[in-house]
């Protein structure tokens, strides 16, 4: 009987925690306190901790990946035989595998990413890229972070696939660098995706310093003029378009700006509106669940308490910062080679990270010039730089994938 | 960087950084993840240029006469009243456009108002033609649409 | 630097475009332009549409089939005693596979199109069936145009996988054609599922005439006796009932059948509203998104571009029509034997495409005669004509299936 | 049509044309496809015709004695008078039970008044039950039903 | 041609009917009625009963597994060189397998039940446990049910993976008892699901004769004292803790208490809205529809038509009536020790089936005294009783399971 | 109970039982159930009281000086009134602080009325936070899911 309790006591979790599950708990715990006491994108971090939390608990199994064994049921013939006229295999399941790594599964096949480009396309309102098509140059600019980067991870000693993974943190889209991690690194996915997240997060913070230093008090009072109105006809064309050029180019791309524009046909068309709402809805939420709780749980302490995770964390930072810094710069450029004025502070929200970026743009800007309302300027940047992150993307995943 | 050593074996910078089993030396490295940052911003830069003339074009194709706000008003509260009626059975919409003429006229000033500008600086077709397609729910949803967005 | 360019360039989809390609481009948007632009069944043929557009943009690859290595990892022992002893084999991912590719299994292991019938049962009411259960006899007629198409189809030289699914196309009900096609005939589904939804979008126009030719005057007017009223215990006894006798006569047809029942004893039986919501609308929603752009995805431009396409297209409206006028004809019958008077046109209800068809009956009575009000009575051709097509498919299945 | 070959080798015309290696005369395909259409579309009458006399058995036996709209109105009001109330606390129902029947004299009239027939042509027992069980986002959802169904 | 006919007719289920496929037929209709009719936790009975219905149809094929045969592509070198150098072999599938075991999946892989438990953590409140903290004792004596039912079904003849299966009926909970029997007892998931179902909608019949045989008139008037506020914090910690706390020491119970308090931290953060409102709607709902089909479809006749069933029913009742009582008894002890008043009563909620066992702890203590409002305290050992049979079924996985 | 040969072979009884190729007494049968059942209650206890433990430490952790409403509803009004306008900006519910105080009262004094009861037992402080923060669908979903929970 004591034998019995003996044998149970090291069967529990207790016996087998080591300091290194115990500074995960805290991590995960720490990051559940940024997103619901902080208010840090807790759609996703909150998923994303907690799956992390299960995942440092020792033995529970979570992330076990199933075992299968094939038998072989028709030896008879011998070798020779059984190699010429195939043999009857059967599959025993020996381990169902763990939840979360059945959820997992989405990740790995390239499914969950592009459900949730799926909700984000029938969410966003691409008329003010439309109606001032300039901004996609801002969009391009603000992912040369994403390549600067690129280079520091390979000098650091990143492999390429690791690099280019690093690098899309600074696209500042979750879902995407989710997309190229889970091909390229999966295992750095859990780091990729907790300082993805969390720099979308801190986009307010990040920013605004950076903005401040490139521009000057006139350029920061710009006011631009009023956009065009954009007709329904545009913005269900719109769409189509971008998804036949951007994956004709770019083919590795198709899955994510495929999805993305049929989202935002579903929404713009206004005949699919069950659709629309739906993909805008609960089926963005289940993913979002699914999705969180299991890249939080790709995040073992094996693999997350490297130093390779503190260099992902500061190159996500840097890729972050020179990505606006180009933004603001391109726009600044643009600004004196156009005729209409441009406001150099709308570069900045190239980076994604909609539509925080664009409200940082909005606030910074008014802060100088009350009356001025840079909102629906920046939002077109912001959209492009959508597309920009998942074009980037498709070229790491053309160069190095697969 | 070692490119007589990249000619003799006809593999590419790019190639050897691919290739895990080849060790390079940090100017190697350099050179070659420049070459991978200038192609990808290039591509980048194409894949968007792209675009901007493809919205151009698009723009150019679909546009019609502009008009001042009041005139869209106008000629669409005309264009309203002498719609067949059988379009309006189709859809069941045309018979709303006349009170919602007269609802764009309340919206351009009450936003003027607020705004301080004069009313024809303001064009409020596109709002109203937003608003007249989308059922009740809809449109609570567009409102907290751009909040929930950076949620994801 | 100038090889790697050329490298790039290389693997653009712009390099690799062929006109069948832009054909089948060009035949995507004309579909998007019927469904957004003429509201022809935008529900279906606006994902339909987007599919059959990503598939045909070249090296998109979203419906690469994932490809898995297997490899022995302990042949220790040599090859005899490898297969007494078993191996163990270790399966690697070499692809993950394209992303509507993985959507597709859903319809290939037929579970999509039963779940879309679970949403169409939890939103059908049978009550006009129950409450005049002669209307059987109209659904089970406008089948015929199913199996006249068979013939047809056979003496045209398709196989009769080939034929009997096209013939289901004349059953006028777009997840069973999906059903039995993807079983039957994968490499027919992309033009079937686009036949069989363009011909539900133009019951208005393919019907009427038909419906005018067989018909005069006199009986177009004839008005019928109101229906009676059906008790909630019918309601609820009637999906169960359906769901024992029809599949015990044809086990085959369990999967549609069985959903389409259950879905209506969620909404009938009312204590399991929570479920009967959710599977008419978010359930049936993302299963029609996926179905939709899964099902397009598989009409690439080598399996489209055949005169095999054409010869469907043709085939379907034949069904169609034969459908509808076998309809009429046998209600024209009816109304000659029985002693209550039958209106002919609600014939032509019994092809399913619900609740179309009937609005097209009511259409066309009124016309003749404004005070008559047929749409009750046309919804129970209907709604039979829905277990009609499903008998009909469990025919197809039963006799060239498996 | 070659119906010796097939009764010596006694396979049948549909296994031939189910078989894809053999090669069949336009003639036999013909008779075979036939045969395919005899056999469906009996299957499809008899799977019907079944229906027809389950739903006709299921009537005669739920079957109550037939009233007049207004008579079972009066009926319910009494019942649902005399209802204990233990029944009323378990369905939260029967309380309200009263009030419908009110409900009913009134929709009646109102539908009468607006189809010009005359009150006891219309049974309205089933309408009004049916609204009781839902609740009110279920009665939305049934008014747009028949719209959305004919878009799946 | 008659021939033609003959083949049919042996191919309908009509021809195939047993008399065991029968009895399942009325068996499944009169849990349909239970259901329907007398409301019976309508819903998952609905759906396991519809599920049982077509599984009993002979020949429908719903459950069928899939069959898959690999055929060997390269043979050539010989069987020592293939065994050596690997070989490629191709997956066909022969049959694409039944719809019902697609769903069944679900549960095979320990997927949905967890899925359960989230929705159910979004929508339980744990704060009334959390005021009273002793009500842990009360979850915890509840459980004796189950282990003292594991006691009489090994003596009866069961293995003990079948025994613990069947004491987990006891537990009150249904998704746990679908989780253990489908990891341990696959073969008796239809009697188990039946019957843990159909005791928690018993609820209100079997346990008050308990209650009042254990107390006396005085011990049931006793008034507990209003229970502490608790702060939205402590609501928020609450789930992180007892995510720890229990998959540190019971690994195994992991995905259920994990997902379980993942749910219910979705719901107290409120910053994560969204994802807890499709988690307790659409996602519980969805899961529902699927676990509960496919889990009646898992009773067909040949395992459930045993004399292992009527032994089910029966340990199951003792399972749910040990449990009651010794919930009574335990808080009978408690009241005599503690300084604060408990009344006995509420130690019957200990059994899980929330919120009915609560529900019927008030009517029964009102029935004494009117003034006496015993929901709230009763929502602790409740709800306690959830987590206790979690950590009951995590006792059964880690001593009997894999 | 055959003690002796589970010595000898160092197999517990618990082993034997898992065993399927074992046949055990129904002795042995009833002490390995036994011990399955000493086992199975006492780590189901000791999860539970740890749970308690943590329970009570959290609580103590986390508690305030105890006040009576009033106390409490006043200090609220006070802060309030006190929060710095950048706070209220932040989270948009600090504006309506105010005003819930006073419904702070009147649901206090409402619901102190039906139950006769006097005002100070009743501390209101926790509804009116968690109506706040949720909007009104939550409020409605909150209502409805006790309804729920028991079907599922
Ligand atoms: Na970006
Ligand atoms: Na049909
Ligand atoms: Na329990």
């Amino acid at each position: 009987m004591v034998d019995v309790f003996i044998d149970f006591l090291g069967s529990t979790g207790f016996m087998n925690l080591t300091i290194q599950h115990v500074i995960m708990l805290v991590i995960a715990c720490f990051l559940l306190f940024l997103a619901i006491g902080k208010g840090f994108e807790p759609l996703l971090l909150v998923p994303i901790a907690f799956g992390m939390l299960l995942t440092n608990l020792p033995l529970s199994g979570v992330m076990q990946p199933m075992t299968v064994m094939f038998e072989i049921l028709t030896p008879g013939g011998g070798a020779e035989g059984v190699i010429e006229t195939g043999m009857e295999i059967e599959r025993v399941v020996q381990n169902p595998g763990g939840l979360l790594r059945h959820f997992y599964t989405g990740n790995q096949l390239g499914i969950f990413p592009p459900l949730i480009f799926l909700g984000v396309g029938a969410m966003t309102d691409f008329g003010p890229l439309i109606a001032n098509p300039k901004s996609v140059f801002l969009g391009a600019a603000a992912q040369f972070g994403i390549f600067f980067t690129f280079i520091g991870a390979i000098l650091m000693g990143f492999t390429p696939q690791a690099a280019g993974s690093i690098g899309i943190i600074g696209g500042a889209d979750g879902p995407t660098a989710i997309l190229v991690a889970s091909q390229l690194a999966p295992h750095l996915l859990g780091p990729i995706a907790v300082a993805a997240y969390s720099y979308m997060a801190l986009v307010p913070i990040i920013q605004p310093p950076i903005m401040m230093a490139l521009t000057n008090s006139e350029e920061r009072k710009i006011k631009m003029e009023q956009l065009r109105p954009v007709s329904k006809k545009e913005k269900i064309i719109f769409p189509i378009l971008v998804a036949i050029i951007v994956s004709l180019l770019l083919p590795p791309a198709t899955p994510l700006i495929g999805l993305l524009m049929f989202g935002n046909l579903l929404k713009e068309c206004t005949v699919t509106d069950r659709l629309s709402q739906t993909a805008q809805n609960e089926l963005i939420n289940i993913v979002t669940i699914l999705l969180g709780i299991s890249v939080g749980a790709s995040a073992n302490a094996e693999q997350f308490l490297e130093f390779e995770t503190i260099q992902i964390i500061v190159l996500g930072v840097v890729a972050f910062g020179v990505g606006t810094a180009s933004g603001v710069i391109i726009a600044k450029l643009m600004n004196k080679i156009s005729k209409k004025a441009i406001n150099p502070l709308i570069g900045a929200a190239g980076v994604s990270a909609v539509p925080m970026a664009a409200r940082v743009v909005q606030t910074v800007g008014q802060k100088e010039n009350p009356s001025n309302f840079l909102l629906m300027h920046a939002m077109g940047p912001n959209v492009s730089g959508v597309i920009g992150s998942a074009v980037a993307a498709g070229v790491m995943l053309s160069l190095f994938g697969g | 960087m070692d490119i007589n050593k990249a000619l003799l074996t006809g593999e590419s910078l790019l190639d050897r950084l691919r290739d895990p089993s080849v060790d390079m030396s940090f100017g190697d490295k350099l050179a070659a993840s420049l070459q991978v940052t200038v192609l990808g911003v290039f591509i980048v830069l194409i894949a968007l240029v792209l675009l901007y003339f493809a919205i151009n074009l698009m723009e150019k194709l679909l546009r019609e006469p502009k008009k001042s706000a009041t005139n869209i008003a106008e000629d669409k509260a005309a264009k309203a009243a002498a719609t067949e009626p059988q379009e309006e059975e189709e859809n069941l919409q045309g018979a709303d456009e006349q009170n919602q003429q007269e609802l764009i006229a309340v919206i351009t000033a009450a936003i003027a108002a607020s705004m301080e500008t004069s009313t024809h600086n303001i064009i409020v077709r596109n709002i109203v033609r937003n608003t007249d397609t989308t059922p009740a729910w809809g449109k609570a949803g567009r409102v907290e649409q751009i909040n929930q967005m950076h949620r994801m």
